[in-house]
């Protein structure tokens, strides 16, 4: 199975004729994902690399079937790019691009919510399910196929736990960004309600940061409804507070929304917390040595 | 982006919220004139983008204008968590009969705006929530529903408040609220704490106010608010150059690409007994250019005794991360040792890239833990 | 079960305060409707003739259990009492109200409709479940209980149709008007849906009137999915071209929306259509007659 | 309500969408000082609230003030499908390059606003959707979400649009017509022709636009606009009154409460051979007075010959309604026969009321067919 994106990923990415967006769009069709169309207003007819690129998500959800987006927009012109692929009838929206208006991103969340769509991002590095699709900008080669899910409100953090993992011999159901901006279509929750579904997961690693309280959410979820073991790492415990860390996610204020009071609600409810990548990889590999 | 109390009222003010006159003031002589043009008593009030100011001294009630000029000689100057009084708000004095709070904020986990409201103001909200949770309204609005006035109803009976005369005036405050939360693209506006004067006139009396810094764009207006000077002086030299740089106390200067990689970097460096002497985060297109405004802020700092470079590319690339690594070691002198770390996105070319130019002074480690140890060794 | 309303209803009237909603909601409580609750903002804490007044429907719901409200408030205020009634939990929105702005009505239908909200009018006169509940202005005294569910846009007419059918010892399932402003929260589908799948009712009656296209859309929802028989009315074939009758919905432009049009295209999907509430009545009571 | 051209260009203008110079006149002298005013040759278009005012010669060019005033002449008075023309657009004449349509209106059907746009501009939007239907580019905008860019990148690209710079001006006046619709709570705005003159500027040469009377209580500038005199006067009449009547061509007056049901009781009294005389509609909460007046504009139609009460109350109350009628007989000389039928809420005090004050030339019929074959006799 794999979540979010799978053998029957169809994906078209908005804006595939920008530098970066043709970058890691044809990187993702060499991995074998099928990529079906871009869009660019005004290069309608035009293609990329063999890839036909359309004026609107319309025509190409109409010409291709594509039914995944990716958004490779800039950040002023993502919110457009949303609503035009959701509206078009795109039930997978993958919004790559970062630093959207909080509120925009509010009103797109509200939006597409109660109409089922499924986001990830703004700000996220995508989704990958080795030997099945890569969409994103995840470096596809340091993972390989297996039973670990990744869930991370962090790209390149990501990146390195899942290369931790690889090391040990671990290979990955799904790795899963679901981006660091204040707002992001798809929480933690939503992704170990997936995971826990998802027969060729049968790990989950979960990668949270400073700020928010989606990893103490994440905590009561588990214990509730997660049966499949979960390992977590939390980054930011040398974080001072008030201060932004780059993601406008990670900012603590106050008391709450520090590494060290995640880390107690996961372990409150049982999760195991690693302190460095590392240690992250070394519980996995051993939770999955004894499970096997 | 966070406003200074007077910035903040003058947006309340455009917004139809009700605020006492005021006037700023930089030195004595200029507050001494704003409480004359004001007439009769008025508050000296030290702007700080910090809490804490009244217990610190920075607010003072000054009689008549010499008496004004007096207080903010005292205050200006003083430093307050670390912020150093450079402005005062020099404001008409109130009586005050009740203090009320009243908030609105982004709340990111319920996806929500959320509005806060309740009778025990004049103290930390925080406070209220604990002690008295019952006396605290809180309201969520789903945006695509947007004001309705039903929920200032909400508040206003949720928090108690019974006087019709209050009702109406905080009713056309919360809706105001609302509007100049949205339409500024806020993140928080907060009035604390809401007065009635004796006389059962509503006003703000104090406004923190914060900013999206993502939609700044839309709000030039809002943008020139910004006070440069109101940052540490590297941060102000990083924000120019468009590098995410905050200042810590350590010695060993990081550089990495995602805020969660060089947040965990942070965490390595400590646990492996260093000190981390910055957050530098190249952010996701780092090009070459980036990297050297990034060395060159952190080699500004002249605690950094090594500098590592934390790099797991997936967007970024990691030849164009070295390539400006050797631009930036031809522009700058840089004398600290240099630990690099690659891996992802065309590491190879990267490492290749360093190995064939082979700059003295610069290490390449295989791993994040063996570039963390690396770079506190040659700190130390 | 009957639809819309019945013994499980808990009502809250939104205004009935009012002299129109003090008089209808008692009558309301009098045919025996659970009326738990009204809400005055500043009139908390009162009483209507033993029913609790609260300030906000959040409070009433809260004490109460209200799960139905009835918008009595003038046409200015009910957005807002229909916004703030959704969001304290109240499932099913009967807004007797009419003549609310239609942006405003349009925005709350794309609101509501997405989170599963119930909802009748605005400019509607309620729902009436014969022995069971009747939350709205539909005189329950001419209405008796039995198989025959009534669904219409305008109120009047509905009472002449039911009074007919009564007359004929027809009882009604449950009597639905939902509303004759130019969006209302219901369709004549969405009830169709209802009454097909609800046991007690074996023969429907739609009463339509000029203007839009519910007609014609009804009658093609009625070839697919609904098995049982349906009789149709339509009034307004005098009406002139380009002239609103009085309801907002009911205007003629051009060609499309005529009384002749709505039905032909119902009686070419085999609903038989009266060209008098008297006829209605008569071929409603020949065809339950056959079926008995 | 439905505005006319000019007002409704006004509204364009106020939103940023462009129009054409033009002044006001309702003279042939007014019309020469205009042209004038305005210079060059100058378009004389006839303000009525109808269509087909080309045909009927309601459009003409002038080449100078002279002409135009002789056009004028020649306009105003002129009876458009019952309008009489009281006033005229004096405009800039254009030079047309392309004829387009765009559109924003209400669809009911659908639940969202509903924008369109084609190059087969200048004819009935009726007719290209009937010949060519896929020349016409619509597009479905759901309220919550509003106006978003690509929404009009698809009407341009889905119409074939391909000129840069026409893409760029129908862009932004797609967005502008969109906040034009939503910010006057507009049923319908619609530009036909939207021109692209020979120097490629894009430009709204005609105006439709209907505003939901519902909501004109928000703008009591476009509110201002109602121009009574458009109006027959029995209309206007009942207006002022608050009744809603429309004026027919029949013998039998009318009169019930709910729009269906009298819509109703038109086609049974047509059925039973005889002509409704009007639509008049009591409304819902239809108080003693609301019966008086309404009886008073009936009554002031000489065709009228019969008049039928057909009430089936709910929230109307029958015993009120009865109470009208007496009041109405009392204040007003009413010589043509009442048939009344009652039934629902009160109906038997009603009648009581009725039977108790039995007037003359009143009749009580028990059912609405027996009542309108009464009438129908009646009037005979």
């Amino acid at each position: 199975m794999a979540v979010i994106v799978d053998g029957d990923t169809r994906l078209v990415v908005q804006g595939l004729t920008g530098r970066e967006g043709r970058f890691h769009g044809l990187r993702n069709r060499d991995y074998g994902t099928s990529v079906v169309a871009g869009v660019t207003p005004g290069k309608g007819g035009q293609d990329a690399d063999g890839v036909p690129i359309f004026d609107t998500v319309a025509e190409a959800v109409e010409e291709t079937g594509a039914n995944t987006t990716m958004v490779f927009v800039p950040a002023r012109f993502a919110a457009d790019a949303i609503y035009e692929a959701v509206d078009a009838g795109i039930g997978t929206v993958i919004c790559i691009a970062e630093g959207l208006a909080a509120h925009e991103m509010l009103r797109i969340y509200n939006y597409i919510r109660p109409r089922g769509i499924t986001m990830l991002g703004p700000n996220c590095p995508g989704a990958l399910s080795p030997g099945k699709a890569n969409v994103g900008i995840i470096p596809a080669e340091i993972f390989r196929e297996g039973a670990v899910g990744v869930v991370s409100r962090s790209g390149t953090l990501t990146y390195q736990i899942g290369h931790e993992l690889t090391q040990r011999g671990l290979g990955n159901s799904t790795i899963v960004g679901i981006g660091g901006d204040p707002v992001v279509g798809s929480s933690f929750i939503d992704i170990l309600e997936r995971f826990e579904a998802d027969d060729e997961t049968e790990l989950i690693v979960l990668v949270g940061e400073i700020g928010g309280d989606e990893e103490e959410k994440a905590a009561a979820y588990i214990a509730e409804h997660v049966t499949k073991p979960v390992i977590a790492y939390i980054a930011g415990f040398t974080a001072p507070p008030g201060k932004t860390m780059g993601h406008a996610g990670a900012i603590i204020s106050g008391s709450s929304g520090t590494a060290q009071a995640k880390k107690e609600a996961l372990e409150a409810r049982g999760v195991q917390v690693g302190t460095t990548p590392t240690e992250v990889a070394d519980l996995a590999a051993s939770t999955a040595g004894a499970r096997t | 982006m966070d406003l200074y109390e007077y910035q903040g009222k003058e947006l309340f003010r455009r917004f139809g919220i009700p605020v006492s006159e005021g006037r700023l003031a930089t030195t004595p002589p200029e507050a001494r004139a704003a409480a004359e043009e004001i007439g009769g008593p008025v508050v000296v009030k030290a702007q700080v983008l910090t809490g804490g100011r009244g217990k610190a001294g920075g607010v003072k009630l000054a009689d008549d204008p010499g008496d004004a000029e007096q207080k903010a000689e005292g205050i200006l100057g003083l430093d307050i968590n670390g912020h150093v009084v450079r402005k005062l708000w020099i404001e008409s004095a109130s009586e005050i009969a009740k203090e009320y709070y009243l908030s609105i904020t982004f709340d990111r986990g319920a996806k929500r705006v959320l509005f806060m409201l309740t009778t025990e103001g004049g103290v930390e909200i925080e406070e209220v929530a604990a002690t008295k949770p019952e006396a605290l309204a809180r309201l969520h609005v789903d945006p695509l529903e947007g004001f309705q006035p039903y929920q200032a109803r909400r508040l206003i009976y949720g928090a108690g408040i019974a006087d019709p005369e209050e009702q109406k005036q905080i009713a056309k405050i919360v809706e105001q609220l609302y509007r100049c939360f949205v339409e500024t693209d806020a993140m928080l506006c907060e009035i604390n704490p809401l007065i009635v004067t004796p006389e059962g006139e509503v006003r703000a009396l104090d406004s923190k106010f914060t900013v999206d810094d993502n939609a700044l764009y839309k709000h030039p207006d809002v943008e020139e608010m910004r006070d440069p000077e109101a940052y540490p002086p590297e941060e102000r030299a990083a924000r120019e150059k468009g590098v995410t740089y905050v200042k810590l106390d350590g010695e060993v200067g990081i550089l990495g690409n995602g805020a969660g990689l060089v947040m965990s970097t942070l965490d390595v460096i400590a646990l492996v007994g260093g000190r981390p002497a910055n957050f530098c985060d190249l952010g996701g297109g780092g090009d070459a250019q980036g990297v050297v405004d990034a060395l060159e802020v952190i080699t500004a700092d002249s605690q950094v005794r090594s500098i590592l470079f934390n790099i797991f590319a997936g967007i970024t690339r990691c030849d164009v991360v070295a390539q400006g690594i050797l631009e930036a070691l031809s522009q700058i002198k840089i004398e600290q040792p240099i630990v690099v770390r690659f891996d992802g996105t065309n590491a190879e070319e990267g490492r290749q890239i360093l190995a064939d130019a082979a700059p003295p002074n610069l290490h390449v480690e295989p791993t994040m833990l063996d570039a963390a140890r690396r770079a506190v060794e040659l700190a130390a």
